[in-house]
């Protein structure tokens, strides 16, 4: 089977080898990919969305519904993750631990004893052994404001500047699991808990399609975001540009939510209860 | 010039729309679902059995009189392929088998419910359902105008006859159950499926026509093999080596085998056989390329061979099976004898031999009931038991052979009269031969049911017939074969007109 | 674009690819991963694909990674190959 | 609502896109909506979907404009008479499978019922996308969505079915990758993603290579995805081990969707005369098909589970439409255009009798078919319909479409073909005959014990235990869909099929 | 001489991703381990996209970005002075796509995992001949 593949794949490669001396040289500006459909958007994106980022407006606006779906297969992502991996709560657990924070002592309380109230010394945790190292908890909660706060400038620039949406989202999304990793899963969880990354998930989906329906019922086309301009001070120009927005911010939120929902139910095996 | 005259022949000839042939088709599939609602009171399913059975002859039947006056009645059901629809078509033909098997399917009913009730059988419902489609299938092949309706209606049949033939569910009537479909849904797939489609690429039609559609469209050599792939490929008319199948569905319960493998199934493989040879390759056609002795020939060796088996059997429906591969054959014979006298003779036999075998296999099935003896060895002095149900067996055995007075001898005597108008005297000799060796292997057992020896006989005490719905069907189809001898009409009419239309005289 | 910067690490690349499919253990591979998307992405943004190389770094050397951390610290480190 | 008519292609991916994340919020907070959401969704889908076809009929071609943008510079939807019949047949199909899912969707996912329908609908999506959009590069994104649900909906069967999904997964994101390495070549060439604008600017550019390449990669991409022989090597183990209420939507639906999506790029993106004048690709690629009929037949015989059987039987009925399809004739393209159709109603059906039986026995190995007849009798002859059309046998409309293959391969020459149909229906009348055999002869056993003595197998026999009302609701249609699609496939062959079909072919 | 480094020069992105092409499929190919052969089809997939955005690069361009004033924007933009953006605009969605797939090959993979303690194929169709005694039903 090895040797077998090999030879497979290195025909396989040859071929594609001998292929690569009739493709365009390597930055060749006159090459048809560079001539054909290209120019149009780099001549005509200030004046048709006013997004001096082509990428984000060729993303967002003119290849827009590659881009819904491409939010929708994340979405799915997310969902598949979830319906593969969680596996439904299981009834009181034998034992809980609770962690005493300015010592860091581990208390094990068996079933039926007396179980500390909500206070500011003791955390539960999941199980004997989960590590708290003070620096690194700390140093990550110094920098995960700064990440979120530079993630939402990704998404609000992303008209003028590299990033949109996606971008965003992601970065969004890593400073949260940064969180978790720093941390624990249940203090995670606290924060934004699996259902309500669920409903944002779908809810950001929700935003980018909404927008595009509404464009239906407006009298553009879906998707067609000049259908926009029915509301006052905009110009179909201006609606695209904000269409733009809208659908990014739809996209981050998405995009954020559903990268912890992954990671949630991949570090937790399903039982969202113990992280990494 | 036979092209010409024949072409007068057909102006002279009326085509009228009507979907009177649907409902002779659907008058059988539309009882079904009474008949399973109504199962669970059996007086209610049986007389919709019956309602069905009626309504279906009393819609053919009217259809006589126009057939009769030459007309033919044409139904298009659906145009489903491009240039290729379901159309059926009636014509002297397929009257002929229509009358007779919608005929039977009332006697056949009758018996069915004495035999079924009579042996307390299982899933009755069942039965009478499937029993019911597959009369229509028949019909439906009876009245199909091409190939393709003919098809269709002949699956229909295999499928709806296959519950039938294992209604008994062991072990035997599985093997059997497979044994039947191998050899007839193979054979339909794998070669009537193929040649159809070549004649269809190579033609752009399968209607029937008088002159048929191949001539001079595919050469002489595709045609033989075509021909072969006919012949053998419709193996419900059981041409050697595709007979296997006949002797081992005789598991089924008797009205089955008794209308289904006498009436229905296998005359819808000779029907079949004999609209290709008349409508799809054209009597011109196949004398010009000589190949009517090929036919002949395998019809001819099934037959022989078939009787020498039949003399051999001792089981009384498998005697019966082996009689009737050999008795479909001289159907075969007769339409590829391509004279017209053997033509006739062929055609009325599907009629003649219907009559006879059926009274045959309700006999054997009456037989069955009353002492449950199914071997010919222990039938010994039977006649004294049974005296009625052996002298129809008798009269059935008498038109099986061809002799006077019964139906029998009418279908064998233009069949003789054929092969000299073809000047086939080989297969003259072979229908005499045969004949003496029908007689063989069915007269010893009527000599024997009533003469022999005190000591030799297994039954004795008083006379104990089988239950009277057993008893009455195969004497009044023996009377009838014996009726038929006398007044052949109108079955001898519609074969005439039927080979009048082929032949143009 | 330089070219000459482009082949070194196009050559890092395949050295980070060949070598995340042939450490034997998982970790490894999927630190090595994380470093092949990290080196991938430096070749993008020069070759001008900002954006691409943008998501490359967030998707492929950041939240990729830590999923195959998550599932080999879920699953085994064990590998045979 | 008049306005709305134009709007139809959007419709139909964005209802069920929209009932997708609708249905996810809700479950949260109530579960039983689920299924009615999901429903309403299916039928506006249908509704729509009958409607755009209908404008195809008597418009023509539907091109609609996504963002407003013209082609090429935007995505646009290509609605003709191709994908108008196969979208109607689609979403019809999932929409029965819809509703045939209740009952075993809450019993097998009773908690995940929401996401559930989340990913089916999704699933669904995917289809619809790559059945309407015009565009080469858009069909690999929905190809994914399409591929990803199924993934999952295929891996959270129980015991081989993650290890199935994965070899799926593996294989699947290989078919899609060299499929975007072929539209990468092509754009690179071309300039262009439209596919239309594409096949304008190829012609020009024709003796290269490189566009063979990008060619045999798209095929060899949708090949992988279609499962033909020898790339099938996923398909068995996906459909077997996955949930059946799963394996009777993704049977039917994925590898017919991508034997259209085949037709598609042949078709439009390369023209007919490249794909079958220009290269020589023709041959090898039927007897890729000859090969796949006959040992999908031959593995299916091989089976002792009935969904293992089913499967092999979808390998061989993938190289019914490819070899059709690579004849390159009238009547075999019509053959093979007719049966994607009839072969995903036929593939729904017997699926789903499978289905409708393992939730009865709680097993799919054949012996598990024992007393069937009686026990479910209206699912068996479903089943059987099912399998007669499989067969072949008029009037089902598994005939009619053979009998263009068939004639299609004679009208070619091309006897390999005829002879490799005729045998897998041969091989379908035993792989079929022996499942209702053993229905039909071995009475129903409980517990190793005969349930009713075999001597009498009329008495005393298990009392019926039918499938669930909704499955039988769509057994039976499907049932009935099986009779009309055979006695109008003259029509659907002559008003539709053949408009769709290349100019040159006359 | 000269002519075989301009032709490096030319094509030299276009063999890496042939390269690349070749570890991934290998990887997906010859690897035992799952996870392996989750990470070839990474690579697999990067490899390709690596593909695209080469198509797009240009020489002597610069980023999509479109410089503007504020207001009267009225300069005429030059298509050949930035780099081709359509292909970065496909590639965000593929890596998307990728990272999509990734998830779910790895959630597939621990289900795996649980169901029978290892990552390595031929480990885990030991068992299934183990698990399973009726072997012969689902061969081949």
């Amino acid at each position: 089977m090895k040797r077998l593949g090999l030879i497979a794949i290195i025909i396989f490669g040859g071929l594609l080898f001998s292929i690569t001396f009739e493709l365009p040289d390597l930055g060749d500006a006159s090459s048809p990919a560079s001539t054909h459909v290209s120019p149009y958007y780099i001549e005509h994106t200030l004046e048709d969305t006013s997004v001096p980022n082509v990428v984000t407006a060729i993303l967002a606006d003119y290849r827009g519904y590659d881009t819904l779906f491409e939010t929708a297969v994340i979405f799915s992502a997310g969902l598949a993750c979830f319906f593969l991996l969680r596996i439904p709560e299981r009834k009181a657990p034998k034992a809980r631990f609770y962690r005493h924070l300015t010592t860091g002592l581990t208390l094990r309380i068996e079933k039926g004893g007396r179980i500390p109230e909500e206070s500011k010394e003791f955390e539960r945790i999941d199980s004997a052994w989960v590590p708290n190292d003070v620096i690194i908890n700390m140093t990550c909660r110094l920098v995960v404001p700064f990440v979120q706060l530079f993630a939402l400038y990704v998404i609000a620039h992303g008209h003028h500047s590299p990033g949109g949406g996606f971008q965003g989202g992601v970065i969004f999304g890593a400073a949260i699991i940064l969180f978790a990793i720093s941390n624990n899963l249940r203090s995670t969880t606290r924060r934004l808990s699996e259902k309500s990354s669920a409903l944002l998930g779908s809810g950001g989906v929700i935003i980018y399609l909404g927008t595009g329906l509404l464009c239906i019922l407006l009298g553009a086309g879906f998707l067609n975001y000049s259908g926009l301009s029915v509301f006052p001070g905009l110009d179909p120009v201006s609606a695209r540009s904000y269409g733009i927005l809208i659908v990014e911010i739809g996209v981050g939120i998405a995009v954020t939510a559903v990268m912890v929902w992954i990671y949630y139910n991949l570090a937790s095996a399903g039982t969202q209860e113990e992280g990494l | 010039m036979l092209a010409k005259k024949n072409k007068e022949f057909f102006e002279l000839m009326e085509t009228i729309g009507s979907i009177r042939p649907l409902l002779a088709i659907l008058a059988s599939a539309l009882v079904i679902p009474l008949i399973i609602l109504s199962r669970g009171s059996p007086n209610l399913r049986e007389l919709w059995t019956m309602v069905g059975a009626v309504l279906k002859f009393m819609i053919v039947f009217s259809m006589l009189p126009m057939v009769l006056a030459g007309t033919q009645i044409e139904c298009t059901l659906a145009q489903v392929l491009p240039g290729f629809a379901l159309q059926l078509r009636v014509d002297a033909l397929g009257m002929l088998f229509a009358l007779v098997s919608s005929f039977l399917w009332i006697i056949t009913s009758l018996y069915s419910i004495g035999y079924m009730r009579g042996l307390q059988e299982h899933d009755q419902t069942r039965y009478y359902s499937f029993f019911a489609l597959s009369l229509s299938a028949t019909v439906g092949v009876a009245f199909s105008a091409n190939l393709l309706t003919l098809y269709l209606f002949y699956e229909l049949l295999t499928l709806s006859t296959y519950p039938l033939v294992t209604h008994h569910q062991d072990q035997e009537a599985r093997s059997s159950g497979r044994k039947y479909l191998f050899f007839i849904l193979g054979t339909s797939i794998g070669m009537i499926l193929p040649a159809m489609l070549f004649i269809a690429h190579k033609t752009g039609t399968l209607d029937f026509t008088s002159q048929g559609i191949v001539a001079g469209r595919i050469s002489g050599q595709a045609t033989s093999f075509l021909v072969l792939l006919f012949v053998f490929g419709f193996a419900k008319a059981a041409v050697m080596p595709f007979h296997a199948w006949l002797p081992a569905a005789m598991v089924a319960p008797t009205p089955v085998s008794a209308l289904l493998h006498a009436v229905a199934v296998v005359k819808v493989g000779v029907f079949s056989v004999a609209r290709m040879i008349t409508g799809i390759f054209g009597t011109g056609w196949l004398d010009d390329l000589g190949l009517s002795t090929l036919i002949c020939g395998l019809a001819a060796l099934t037959i022989i061979v078939s009787s020498l088996i039949a003399l051999s059997a001792d089981g009384l429906k498998r005697r019966l099976a082996f009689s009737t591969i050999g008795q479909l054959s001289y159907i075969i014979l007769g339409v590829a004898l391509l004279s017209k006298s053997g033509m006739v003779g062929g055609l009325l036999h599907i009629g003649m031999h219907a009559f006879g075998k059926i009274t045959l296999f309700f006999c054997a099935g009456a037989i069955f009931v009353a002492t449950g003896v199914t071997n010919v060895s222990q039938m010994v002095g039977i006649g004294k038991r049974m005296p009625l149900t052996m002298s129809a067996f008798f009269i059935g055995a008498l038109s099986v052979i061809g002799l006077p007075p019964c139906g029998g001898f009418i279908s064998k005597w233009h069949l003789v009269l054929g092969t000299v108008e073809a000047g086939q005297f080989l297969m003259l000799g072979i229908l005499l031969v045969s004949s003496l060796l029908n007689a063989a292997y069915f007269l010893p057992i009527v000599y024997r049911a009533f003469f022999c020896s005190p000591s030799e006989s297994m039954f004795e005490g008083p006379m104990a017939e089988a239950p009277t719905w057993c008893l009455l069907p195969p004497l009044l189809t023996a009377l009838l074969s014996m009726v038929l001898f006398f007044y052949p009409q109108p079955f001898l009419r519609l074969a005439r007109l039927g080979v009048q239309a082929i032949t143009g005289g | 674009m330089i070219w000459q910067l482009d082949l070194i690490i196009l050559l890092m690349v395949v050295i980070c690819g060949i070598a995340a499919i042939s450490i034997r253990d998982l970790l490894g591979a999927a630190i090595m991963f994380g470093a092949y998307s990290f080196m991938m992405c430096l070749l993008w943004s020069i070759m001008g694909a900002v954006d691409v190389s943008f998501t490359e770094a967030s998707v492929g050397a950041g939240v990729s990674t830590v999923f195959f951390v998550a599932a080999v610290f879920r699953t085994t480190r064990r590998t045979r190959d | 609502m008049g306005g709305m008519t134009e709007h139809l292609p959007a419709i139909i991916v964005a209802v069920p896109l929209l009932a997708a994340l609708i249905v996810t919020v809700v479950w949260w907070f109530n579960d039983r909506l689920c299924f009615p959401l999901s429903v309403a969704a299916g039928l506006v889908v249908c509704g729509a979907s009958a409607n755009l076809f209908q404008k195809v009929l008597t418009q023509g071609v539907i091109e609609y404009r996504l963002g407003g943008w013209p082609p090429p510079v935007g995505i646009v939807f290509r609605v003709d008479h191709l994908n108008g019949l196969i979208l109607v047949v689609v979403t019809l199909v999932a929409f029965l499978n819809l509703v045939a899912s209740r009952r075993s969707a809450e019993k097998e996912f009773r908690d995940k019922v929401g996401a559930f329908y989340a990913l089916f609908l999704l699933f669904i999506t995917g289809l619809f996308g790559i059945l309407i959009t015009g565009d080469a590069f858009n069909l690999f994104v929905l190809l994914e969505i399409a591929s990803l649900t199924g993934y999952a909906l295929i891996g959270i069967g129980s015991g081989r079915a993650s290890l199935s999904g994965l070899n799926y997964l593996l294989m699947g994101t290989i078919g899609a990758s060299l499929y975007l390495f072929g539209v990468g070549i092509l754009y690179v060439l071309t300039g262009s993603l439209n596919m239309v604008d594409i096949a304008g600017i190829l012609p020009n550019l024709w003796p290269s290579s490189a566009i063979v390449l990008a060619f045999l990669l798209c095929m060899g991409g949708l090949f992988v995805k279609m499962a033909l022989f020898p790339l099938h090597a996923w398909l068995p183990n996906a459909y077997t081990h996955a949930p059946s209420v799963v394996s009777s939507l993704v049977a039917p639906l994925t590898t017919k969707v991508m034997i259209y999506a085949m037709m598609r790029v042949a078709l439009t993106v390369f023209t007919f005369d490249f794909a079958f004048n220009q290269i020589a690709v023709r041959g090898p690629i039927l007897w890729l098909a000859i090969l796949a009929i006959v040992g999908g037949s031959l593995m299916a015989l091989s089976q002792r589970r009935l969904k293992k059987m089913l499967a092999y039987i979808v390998v061989a009925e993938v190289g019914y439409m490819v070899g059709g399809f690579w004849l390159g004739n009238k009547a075999g393209m019509s053959g093979a255009v007719l049966h994607i159709i009839n072969d995903a109603v036929m593939t729904l059906c017997v699926f789903l009798a499978a289905a409708a039986i393992t939730i009865r026995t709680g097993d799919d190995r054949l012996s598990s078919l024992r007393g069937m007849f009686k026990r479910m009798p209206l699912t068996m002859a479903v089943m059987v319909l099912g399998g007669l059309s499989l067969i072949g046998v008029p009037p089902t409309c598994g005939f009619f479409s053979k009998w263009y293959l068939i004639s299609g391969g004679i009208e070619a020459g091309h006897l390999g073909f005829v002879m490799a149909l005729i045998i897998s229906s041969l091989v379908n009348v035993v792989l079929f005959f022996r499942c209702f055999e053993i229905g039909y002869f071995e009475p129903f056993m409980r517990g190793g014990e005969p349930h009713s003595a075999p001597v009498e197998p009329g008495y005393g026999a298990p009392t019926v235990q039918e499938a669930p009302v909704e499955m039988l609701f769509a057994l039976l249609t499907t049932a009935l869909l099986l009779l009309l699609l055979g006695l109008f496939s003259g029509q659907i062959v002559t008003r539709v099929i053949h408009q769709a079909l290349p100019a040159v072919l006359g | 001489m000269e002519t075989i480094g301009t032709l490096i020069i030319a094509k030299y992105n276009y063999w890496a991703v042939v390269v690349l092409i070749a570890i991934g499929l290998y990887a997906m190919i010859a690897k035992k381990n799952l996870v392996k052969k989750i990470i070839g089809m990474n690579i697999f997939q990067t490899a390709i996209i690596l593909f695209y955005v080469s198509i797009g690069a240009k020489r002597g361009a610069t980023l999509p970005i479109i410089e503007h004033g504020h207001g009267e924007s009225t300069h005429m933009v030059h298509a050949a002075d930035y780099i081709n953006p359509l292909p970065h605009v496909l590639m965000l969605t593929a890596i998307v796509v990728s990272v999509a797939t990734l998830g779910v090959a790895l959630a597939l993979a621990m289900r795996i995992y649980f169901h029978y303690g290892t990552l390595e194929e031929d480990e885990i169709q030991k068992k299934i001949i183990g698990d399973e005694p009726d072997k012969i039903d689902s061969s081949g």
